[in-house]
């Protein structure tokens, strides 16, 4: 082997190992799981969570949400099957907003642990189907279909 | 059968020039240094001094600046080479055309990234940063301000040929540097909130790992291009 | 029109890299387009140890890309330029080992002395030559100036120094894009000098100039552009 | 292959075919597009969550495909170009540039007008919409240092550099959903898999295949038209301009006479 | 005596000169202002995007932007034609050398004032800013932007001859800003706040005043000895 | 050294400023110092109308300080440059009025096209000449370039820019710095035609050189530095 291939094989080899490097690292950074929102169970190891503001995602909780006499103050429970957070919000909530739907909401905790949110916004699941479709699953599976699904994925597997 | 002092001697010698060139212009060395602490000073009196404002902002402020001293530093990379012809001198040395890249790369970075590295503990605590997030910074710090002067070098080099493309240079290089800003000021934050930093760290790595290996490449490709 | 190539290999042979006896360095069928303008086409050079090319033509004819290209710092947009039988594109390592380029532009840094600029060219450069810095810098005149920052010097005596660089190391093809500017009468004739020392060394030399070259016992070849 | 791709790689056989070809994929395009309105806006059912405004995922989905499929496209010709010296793969990747950067531009658009009912929002940091954006971004650059250079080989060699370094962002896009909880939703289709209904997805992927041969449409006008102009000394086209003139001049003396 | 066209004739082709050769290089044109966009998007990016938190640095954010985008593109005030000869050429000019500064100081201002003036209303929506203090926030920039140019150009007159003193010219001007960022973005904070605003009004303007009579003057002195 | 100065006048008098007998330009005693050295001392310079100033001297003597000093771009360390009778310090504009410099740097900007540049020249000088732009670029073998961008231009070619811009302006005093430089014989003889019309038509030049300038009935006063 003449240097100039022994060096060309060097240069390979140091790039080869170069992605190498930073396949692995990537693969184990998404083992773990970056949020862009605090699941309920998350935010009890958050420090100091009440001087900051922070997302909070989860689930509606069924027959959590009661309105205020304003018609603009809702207060509603968010939760990741495991634990649960009340929510307080006022203001115009988006389209999707109900009970068990998805909901990432911007704000930050009291000192009773009450969530003061700024912005509600609604998360929706990737299954798009006619009404007929929804209400026929429902009543085969019992489940509707968000509950099913991946939505609040990042939320709950901590 | 390449010179007598082999790629690793030519990437010292680059190094030195480099590095006796900055100091004979002691003004341009402290220049990615002055402007970091003149952003990070400039907003307490923009703001008012609230600390808690300041905490909060402390991450996303330290890191905004590291990324425009950066990126302003970046532009003096080949730019006074090429003025007087010694950009030419240099893709003439037989040696690999990267060799001259990674130099100038790690010099910017050995200019303008580690003093920042040294200077930043101090301007975190005058901005209130809790401990542990000081520490948290100086790692992100260390992993990306290298990647900055990497992938800068590819923007550089693209560039050197057209008059001032200093617009087109942030256009260019910008985009690829939002998401070392992300990741590092997002690992400060969760820090600051006593989260784990693992996967920003990690991510940050693999930035490094991969500018490291690829952006010497790319950017040795783009300067023989752009000086013709 | 400068000598017209013979025959060369169109597959690289290791062999070939040491043959003496073929031309160093050859051009066929060369062309440049700047603009929209074609500053020539078809050219065929070949030079050989111990030759010296002048580039000769007006302002705007085309010299120094053509010595640009000679070099490989360009691209040219037809024909192709081998060193010792290889392409200079792949075999760019080898054929930078062995070029010297001054252009226009003589790329001496205004910030360091002399005696720096030299040291740099020097440990960059493919091969050194046994000739030290100090009586490089003394041979082109620079005498008491070699601590001085270039930027100081006058525009002749910053020329001088790119001159220097020539001195200590040992390129066999020098490529000069009119050496002679801002150069007095002293520093003409050093060139002239160096010219024929290099030459008669067996080494080879490609020169722009305006000015006659007053070399003896040298082999010249003229290249009229347009 | 390797003479498949110098053949078609000289501009006037592209030129030639590229001519005959047009009519038929243009036809094709308008064709699937109203075909692919038509199902999507007024056959197809509303969505049990998202009632009608379901309906701009007809436009985003399948300009936020050609966003990214356009990049790597470019990328790629970019490449070619770079490695082979070929023309004609310069020119496609500079003139995909714009027609990439427009997709990504009706991508952002139609997301946020579709957030801002269904999130809440127009706009949030999160990591599908933050590297679509700088997916325009980098689109944008690439256009900029493309004109920052007078000369045509210069400007595709260069860009061709900024173009294959950015294409790591592709697949970030791609993944984003997967490899962070975003806000926006995670992947409905994928191979052999789809959450999305029938009745929904047939219009769903005929408006994906006319956007992809609208992208084809205009890439080949706009090819050809570059062909033309950065041909323009050469001998073919100014033969083709003059039977152009020549028919011109027919015609209009025809007209007057 | 002096030239057939006279001061103002003078101070017109300067000006055409220099904003004809911006418009050369389309991408300095643009610098200022891509820089302006540029830092202001960072920071919801650096630091979350909390509507509340980014109102609340709004007129901070949009005024230490402000200035160093004008920092920034000080420097390129003089310095091409100094590297290219053509300032010496100016300074033969038949006509008082405080023509020169002012046209330098003017189109700095009309590429690099005038464009963030028109686009600083978006960004500050973008940024939450309440409308009235938009208004505050236009005028503040109206009166301060001109003496940040007129300012800077002492500062680059005294440092053209100097090789690439970017820090220095910081250094130098960087402390006659403060003044400038203080009541600009005082200004806007009390006008969010609801308060009044004229003090901060009335002292840009003393500070416009000042500029406009007495920079002129002191940059032509400089510029006349920097170049020997 | 040059001739020595005849007495003049302390104070400025209007009068004396038309007096067209009196040498135009004179200095006394001048002294330059760049870094420790003494470039030259006690220099006394007299230039009249139709008289042509050779300044003569090897790389680093001070032929570019020199000028600089006459042209009131640089201070002396001693002595007083006067024009017309006035200390050009002091009558600054109306010496500008006449002067035209032609430096090492030639002040050609590349992202004008030749023909830009010159407009901006003209606009902006003392007097302007009767000949059109488009006439000047064609006396100095611009023609067919006046609308590319300078910096496409070949190094002769800018150079030649900046030569066009003492045919569109009236100045009564050129300045020139090697104005040689990077010039085919073409160019260099166009120099010398241009000065010769310049002399004729009763104007005066400062030039240094290291080249023999050709001209013809031409009154040639050397200046020889160290
Ligand atoms: C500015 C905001 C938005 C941006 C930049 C954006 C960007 C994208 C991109 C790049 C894709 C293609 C990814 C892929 O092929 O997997 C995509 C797909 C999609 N987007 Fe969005 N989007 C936005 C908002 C929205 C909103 C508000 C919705 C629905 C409420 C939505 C629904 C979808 C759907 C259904 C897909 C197809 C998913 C699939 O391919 O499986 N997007 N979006
Ligand atoms: N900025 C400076 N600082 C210190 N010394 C300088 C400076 N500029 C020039 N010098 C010195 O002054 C001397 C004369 O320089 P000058 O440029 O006037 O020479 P010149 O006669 O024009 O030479 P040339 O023929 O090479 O152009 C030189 O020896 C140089 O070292
Ligand atoms: N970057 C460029 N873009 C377009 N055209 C260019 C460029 N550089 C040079 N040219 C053109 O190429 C031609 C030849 O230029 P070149 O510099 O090779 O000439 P030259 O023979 O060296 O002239 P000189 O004797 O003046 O140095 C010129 O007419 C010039 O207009
Ligand atoms: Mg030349
Ligand atoms: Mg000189």
């Amino acid at each position: 082997m003449t240097p100039r291939h022994r060096r060309r094989l060097m240069f390979v080899a140091l790039i080869l190992l170069g992605v190498g490097v930073a396949a692995a690292l990537t693969l184990n950074a998404f083992r773990g799981n970056m949020v862009f929102f605090y699941g309920p169970s998350q935010l009890a190891t958050v420090e100091k969570a009440h001087e900051r503001n922070l997302r909070l995602g989860g689930l509606v909780e069924q027959g959590s949400v009661k309105r205020e006499d304003d018609g603009l103050t809702v207060h509603f429970m968010v939760t990741d099957n495991v634990k649960s957070v009340p929510v307080i919000y006022k203001g115009i909530l988006p389209d999707l907003f109900r009970e068990g739907q998805g909901v990432v909401a911007q704000g930050r905790l009291n000192n009773e642990g009450v969530f003061m949110a700024d912005e509600v916004l609604a998360k929706h699941d990737e299954n798009y189907m006619p009404p007929e479709v929804a209400e026929a699953l429902k009543q085969a599976g019992g489940n509707t279909p968000q509950f099913s699904t991946t939505v609040m994925e990042g939320g709950l597997n901590k | 059968m390449s010179g007598a002092t082999g790629v690793w001697g030519a990437l010292g010698t680059l190094i030195r020039r480099d590095l006796l060139l900055a100091l004979r212009r002691r003004a341009q060395v402290l220049n990615p240094l002055v402007f970091f602490v003149i952003v990070v000073t400039l907003f307490p009196l923009g703001l008012g001094p609230a600390p808690n404002l300041l905490q909060k902002l402390a991450p996303g402020v330290l890191w905004v600046a590291a990324l425009l001293s950066a990126m302003l530093s970046l532009e003096a990379m080949f730019h006074s080479d090429f003025e007087d012809g010694s950009l030419e001198q240099l893709l003439l040395v037989p040696q690999p055309v990267f060799i001259i890249v990674l130099a100038k790369a790690l010099t910017h970075w050995l200019l303008s990234g580690l003093p920042l590295l040294l200077l930043a503990p101090i301007l975190a605590l005058w901005l209130h940063l809790p401990n542990e997030a000081i520490l948290v910074l100086l790692i992100t710090l260390a992993l990306g301000t290298p990647v900055l002067s990497l992938i800068g070098a590819i923007g550089v080099a693209l560039t050197v040929g057209l008059r001032r493309g200093g617009v087109l240079l942030s256009l260019l290089v910008l985009p690829l540097y939002i998401p070392v800003l992300i990741m590092g000021a997002g690992a400060v934050d969760s820090a600051a909130a006593g989260l784990s930093v693992g996967e920003h760290l990690s991510i940050l790595g693999a930035l490094l790992a991969f500018a490291v290996t690829l952006a010497p490449w790319a950017a040795g490709a783009a300067l023989r291009i752009s000086v013709e | 029109m400068g000598t017209s190539v013979r025959q060369s290999p169109r597959e690289y042979n290791p062999l070939v890299a040491a043959d003496e006896d073929q031309p160093a360095l050859t051009a066929e069928n060369l062309a440049c387009e700047r603009g929209d303008r074609l500053l020539f086409s078809g050219l065929n050079i070949s030079l050989d140890a111990g030759n010296l090319m002048l580039v000769e033509g007006p302002n705007g004819s085309g010299k120094t890309s053509l010595l640009r290209i000679l070099c490989g710092l360009a691209q040219p947009s037809a024909g192709v330029v081998r060193w010792r039988g290889e392409e200079i594109g792949k075999a760019r390592e080898r054929y930078c080992a062995e070029l010297m380029y001054l252009g226009h532009n003589h790329g001496v840094k205004g910030d360091f002395t002399p005696y720096e600029n030299l040291q740099i060219a020097r440990d960059l450069a493919g091969a050194q030559s046994a000739v030290t810095l100090d009586d490089a810098l003394y041979d082109v005149g620079l005498a008491g100036f070699e601590d001085a920052p270039a930027r100081t010097l006058s525009a002749g005596q910053r020329r001088r120094v790119a001159l220097a660089r020539l001195l200590v190391t040992q390129a066999r093809l020098w490529v000069m894009d009119e050496p002679f500017t801002a150069l007095d009468t002293d520093g003409v004739m050093l060139v002239e000098k160096m010219l024929e020392r290099h030459l008669a060394q067996g080494g080879m030399a490609l020169v722009s100039t305006h000015h006659e070259v007053r070399v003896t016992e040298v082999n010249i070849i003229r290249l009229e552009l347009r | 292959m390797w003479l498949w791709i110098h053949k078609f790689g000289s501009p006037k056989y592209f030129y030639s075919v590229s001519g005959k070809l047009l009519p038929w994929v243009a036809g094709a395009t308008v064709l699937l597009i109203v075909m692919g309105l038509y199902l999507g806006l007024v056959t197809s059912p509303a969505d049990y969550q998202q009632r009608e405004t379901v309906r701009i995922m007809y436009i985003h989905v399948p300009s936020a495909w050609n966003s990214m499929f356009i990049y790597l496209l470019m990328a790629v010709a970019a490449a070619i170009g770079l490695i082979w010296n070929i023309k004609l793969a310069d020119i496609v990747a500079a003139v995909s540039a714009p027609i990439g950067a427009s997709f990504t531009f009706i991508t952002l658009v139609t997301g946020s007008l579709w957030g801002k009912p269904m999130w809440g929002t127009w706009w949030e940091w999160d990591a599908r919409l933050t590297s679509e954006l700088i997916l325009l971004f980098l689109y944008l650059g690439y256009i900029a240092l493309q004109s920052a250079f007078e000369d045509r080989r210069l400007a595709a060699r260069a860009s061709a550099v900024l173009a294959i370094v950015g294409a790591v962002n592709v697949p970030i896009i791609y993944y984003s959903v997967q490899w962070w909880n975003t806000l926006h939703q995670p992947q409905s289709l994928g191979v052999g898999m789809s959450t999305i209904h029938l009745s929904m997805l047939w219009p769903l992927l005929i408006m994906a295949l006319g956007f992809k041969l609208l992208y084809v449409v205009i890439l080949l006008m706009r090819t050809r038209a570059e062909v033309l102009e950065r041909e323009r000394n050469n001998a073919w086209v100014q033969e083709l301009a003059q039977a152009l003139a020549g028919r011109d001049f027919f015609r209009s003396g025809n007209e007057y006479r």
